[in-house]
């Protein structure tokens, strides 16, 4: 699942293949009437709510709708659990039933990525997993995936930027993967604007600061101004991974009797932002300062997590593994156990927090950083701890996997809390079973006015003094300016693999020093031309990665991507966003290269004005050999023969 | 018989592959130590990489330069150990108190990473005698703490005794006082260099093949050493 | 001339990974008695006339601190407490 | 429980390249009458019994200053002085 805590922001977790029939919410199936609501009791007897306290109060109020859950979704919770929820498991369902995790609006769309997929042989993991994985050799597979953290980025640049990437390389590492390197795709608003000055600088240093420390060489993204992006800058970050083809993981809690291990930070009260109603609602009165929204990443931590978990790997520890992010300790149980069919006991108290005054909701929504669940053979377990203690980093057992019931159903998500049962639900229905809508779209009424105004009718420079202006206008554009202010503060050698990075066309890394084994990466995006018509706009956004990655020497083999799009409950930002995943389908169906990966990004808008429909590609291609990669600039040739030119 | 050139791994080291490779290419035997490890396990030389030991998060090398191999490093280097601290590892020798002075913040405040030309100020050391004097190499140069500062009797003692092994050219990416990139100690065994000469070794890679000239030298220094 | 001192922390419930970073460095030191330890930023502030505590203030929440993850305090203080000075 | 606390500041000698930035910003925030700018580290220690100065120097010394370039003082304070507390 993915590890960014980005409110709008979901991972293509669950594409079903046999998928609920898309309803309105209200078309969805019977569901017995919330009972009348009685208010809560001033003070619990000792502050949990408890399953057996729930089945005996069904009709004390909740705070769902500050949880972003709807009516009829609290209902179904009811009609899963047979009661109403705990406290703690509220908190679960309003995560994992959120547009980010679900991909509730999305989900209808994007199933169109698999269905128009060529046939590829070289696919090891393919949309749903953590991050696509393609073969690349006998040996050799590499994995990568672009993700956003748009919102922590506006609120904190450095901080949000940071943990945007942290987040996305963990996906990375939760395939097998070692991390290679990374990309940043960054739209800000108007260059001149003061806020500008603030959010570039910060999430710049930030996608520096952290990469740096991971040692991962950034070899390349972009960088685009662009007023529409003034309260809603996009920061996406792509990471790439290689791995031997035998390492690749998954995330199934596969094997009752198998340990959960919780690894690496300890768990604070990082990003709770909703979930904190839950305690302000009842009694917790005056936590609300306690309560950042913020994650603050330690991307020491993560250095020492990645070097630990391959170790795992290598030595074949865990039989399953995955990162926390978004979603935190929830997202993490739920979805290995749903992966595997599996039942999990946890014993909530175990897991080692930073502040112990937390409470079971809190410790399960926590988006503290650097985190990973491991499933691991009971006699490997001090094997494992063992490893993590070389490293420095924490490792604790927090429960154990649990059988499928007896009739094959899948088995329950058993949570304790010092000896109090608090949550008790079916996994996958957390997973698997959330909301999906077929939300109306309609064309954004402007878009004739928009498209009528063709590029035909401007102006064109007619003298000599005209053509000089247009062109000094154009090297004065922020959006063609030289991008070295940005790509200076980042590290593009470490590793000692980069072939080609910033100013290229496409990053290019050695993945193999004895065969010289390669791939090319470029990450490409034009929120104008998606504005325009989102369907082309987004063929030629694949377009352009695709060029940039063939013209460097390599062939294209997979695409990944990571939709940025206002508010899908606007019918004209959903028109956007349905003809841009058609776009990107069709247009991977012809050029022949399945979509692996991705990321949709919801709810990037300032009131009611929504940020250009902003689809960002990436494209992998694979050299042979890195060294017969083309750079972009002549080379000089000490025999005095010249390069000739062609215009293609 | 080949050279074995220790290659140190703190937490949060990130240059110790490139540095074993270039250790490698220069045709010694790079040998991997481990920052809780004292034992240096033979090796001729040491290379203290590039990265953020510890996390570097209080300020660079100040942890560091309590680990364990730390302390049999200080030791050898006393002796004559030949020891390269490429970065983090000038920061940590100069935490240790291997080498004078300190680094700090870049004074522009930023991150820097761009291809640097140097210009080598002193042949005598362990790990440049394969240059010629005032030879001009391009290494990528790559800190956010990279501001070497000393007091000025410190600096005045240092170009006295030719103890600037390389200044930077053609503009300062940090603002190191008297534009110094490395330095070495009295004896010319232990240097610190800002810049990273091991991402200056392979055509494909790097901006030049300038880096190999500091393993070679190593290499060198050793085969002329009484053994 | 007596300074302003501007005293910035992480708020409490914020990681501090610099000051983690040198409570586990600690115990190879020999020193095993410390139960933890935060790291901020002091910031001295010398006015051209008087000392502005309430300028002082302003500049802090515009420029020293991150209200979003930091707290911070404005007092004045006597030259003797000032840096330069070593105990 | 009182901490202690260790401030560590550039020598005077030292270029502050951070306080310098600050300092040259505050024009722009109509701010005109500041000399200087100084920014340093604010370390707050709490150990697990009685705090103890001694040992705090100790580590100020060791770790948390280098005394080539910084200076630091270590001083008792109650809780109402650390961060947490806004004024
Ligand atoms: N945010 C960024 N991070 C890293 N590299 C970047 C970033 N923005 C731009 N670049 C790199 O700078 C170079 C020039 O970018 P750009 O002018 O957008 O190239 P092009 O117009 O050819 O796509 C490219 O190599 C690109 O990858």
């Amino acid at each position: 699942m993915t590890t960014h805590p980005d409110p709008v922001r979901e991972t293509p977790e669950a594409f079903p293949a046999a998928a609920p029939q898309a309803a309105e919410p209200d078309a969805a199936t019977a569901v017995p009437p919330t009972a009348p609501a009685q208010p809560a009791p001033a003070a619990w007897t000792d502050g949990v709510d408890t399953v057996p306290r729930a089945a005996g109060t069904p009709g004390e109020l909740q705070p769902y709708p500050e949880l972003g859950l709807k009516d009829d979704e609290y209902d179904r919770i009811r009609q899963i659990l047979s009661r109403r929820p705990t406290q703690a498991e509220l908190a679960m369902y309003s995560i994992m039933w959120s547009e980010h995790c679900s991909y509730k609006s999305s989900k209808v769309h994007l199933r169109q990525f698999g269905e128009k997929a060529p046939p590829s042989e070289r696919l090891l993991a393919g949309i749903g997993e953590n991050a696509g994985v393609v073969q690349v050799s006998d040996e050799l597979a590499v994995t990568f995936k672009v993700e956003s953290h748009n919102h922590p980025s506006f609120v904190e640049p450095y901080q949000g930027a940071a943990t945007g990437v942290g987040g996305i390389v963990r996906d990375i590492l939760a395939m097998g993967a070692r991390p290679v390197a990374v990309m940043d795709p960054l739209r800000f608003g108007a260059a001149d604007h003061p806020d500008t000055a603030r959010v570039l600088t910060g999430v710049v240093a930030g996608v520096g600061g952290y990469g740096n420390c991971l040692g991962l060489p950034n070899i390349g993204g972009e960088l685009v101004f662009d007023p529409s992006y003034q309260g809603n800058p996009l920061l996406n970050a792509l990471c790439l991974g290689v791995l031997p083809v035998n390492r690749l993981q998954n995330k199934a809690a596969a094997g009752p009797g198998n340990v959960v291990v919780l690894m690496g930070a300890k768990t604070g009260r990082d990003g709770i932002g909703g979930v904190s109603v839950l305690a302000s609602a009842t009694f917790d009165e005056g936590s609300e300062e306690r309560r950042p929204s913020v994650q603050v990443g330690d991307p020491f931590m993560e250095k020492l997590l990645i070097e630990a978990c391959l170790e795992l790997y290598d030595a074949e520890l865990v039989v399953g593994i995955q990162d926390l992010g978004g979603a935190g300790l929830t997202c993490a149980l739920t979805e290995t156990a749903a992966a595997a069919g599996t039942g999990m006991r946890v014993w909530l108290e175990r897991v080692p927090l930073r502040e112990p005054s937390m409470e079971p909701h809190e410790i399960l929504a926590s988006e503290s950083q650097e985190r990973m669940l491991l499933v691991v053979e009971p006699e490997k377990l001090d094997a494992v701890l063992k490893t993590a203690e070389k490293w420095g980093v924490w490792a604790t057992a927090i429960g154990e996997v649990t059988a499928p019931a007896p009739d094959g159903q899948p088995g329950r998500l058993v949570i304790t809390w010092r000896d109090q049962l608090v949550v008790d639900v079916p996994p996958g229905s957390l997973v698997d079973d959330g909301p999906v809508y077929a939300r109306p779209m309609r064309e954004p009424a402007d878009l004739i006015l928009l498209q009528a105004d063709r590029a035909e009718t401007l102006p064109r420079p007619t003298d000599p003094e005209a053509l000089r202006e247009t062109v000094l206008r154009m090297i004065a554009s922020p959006n063609l300016a030289d991008k070295t202010w940005v790509t200076e503060q980042y590290d593009r050698y470490v590793l000692g693999n980069t072939v080609l990075a910033q100013p290229e066309d496409s990053g290019v890394i050695r993945i193999d020093e004895r065969t010289g084994l390669g791939v090319a990466l470029s990450v490409d995006g034009n929120g104008r031309y998606a504005r325009l018509d989102p369907y082309h706009g987004t063929k030629l956004a694949l377009a352009e990665a695709y060029r940039n990655v063939a013209v460097a020497g390599a062939t294209p083999i997979a695409v990944t991507n990571c939709l940025n799009f206002g508010s899908p409950e606007d019918p004209a930002v959903m028109w956007q966003f349905a003809e841009a995943v058609r776009g990107l389908a069709d247009g991977c169906a012809e050029l022949g290269i399945p979509v692996t990966g991705g990321n949709v990004s919801f709810y990037n808008q300032t009131g009611a004005a929504a940020i250009h429909p902003t689809p960002v590609v990436g494209v992998l291609g694979v050299l042979e050999n890195v060294a017969d990669r083309v750079p972009m600039g002549f080379v000089p040739r000490p025999e005095g023969d010249h390069d000739h030119l062609y215009l293609l | 018989m080949t050279a074995r050139v220790g290659v140190v791994t703190f937490p949060g080291s990130l240059d110790d592959g490139d540095a074993a490779r270039a250790v490698r290419i220069a045709g010694a035997e790079p040998v991997r130590l481990w920052h809780g490890d004292p034992a240096l396990h033979g090796v001729d030389a040491v290379v203290l990489p590039g990265g953020f030991s510890y996390g570097d998060y209080l300020r660079c090398g100040a942890i560091a330069r309590f680990a364990p191999v730390m302390e049999s490093i200080v030791d050898a280097a006393r002796g004559g150990l030949p020891v390269l601290g490429i970065c983090n590892g000038f920061q940590i020798l100069c935490e240790a108190h291997l080498l004078p002075g300190a680094l700090t913040r870049n004074q522009h405040l930023h991150f820097r990473n761009r291809d640097q030309v140097l210009r080598i100020e002193t042949v005598g050391t362990a790990w440049t005698n394969a240059f010629q004097p005032g030879q001009e190499v391009l290494i990528p140069v790559k800190n956010g703490e990279g501001c070497y500062v000393a007091d000025a009797a410190t600096l005045d003692q240092l170009e006295a005794e030719g103890r600037v092994v390389a200044r930077y050219l053609g503009g300062n990416p940090n603002g190191s006082q008297r534009d110094i990139a490395a330095i070495t100690n009295e004896a010319g065994n232990v240097v610190g260099i800002m810049p990273h000469p091991e991402h200056a070794v392979e055509e494909l890679t790097g901006p030049s093949l300038d880096g190999l000239g500091f393993f070679t030298s190593a290499l060198k220094h050793l085969v002329g050493a009484p053994a | 001339m007596p300074r302003v001192v501007v005293d910035v922390m992480l708020k409490p419930e914020i990681l501090d990974p610099q000051g983690q970073a040198v409570a586990n460095a600690l115990p190879r030191l020999g020193v095993s008695d410390v139960a933890s330890v935060r790291i901020g930023r002091r910031i001295e502030i010398e006015f051209t006339g008087e000392p502005d505590l309430d300028r002082a203030r302003e500049i802090a929440d515009k420029l020293l601190a991150n209200p979003v993850i930091e707290d911070f305090t404005v007092r004045l203080v006597e030259a003797d407490e000032t840096a330069g000075t070593r105990s």
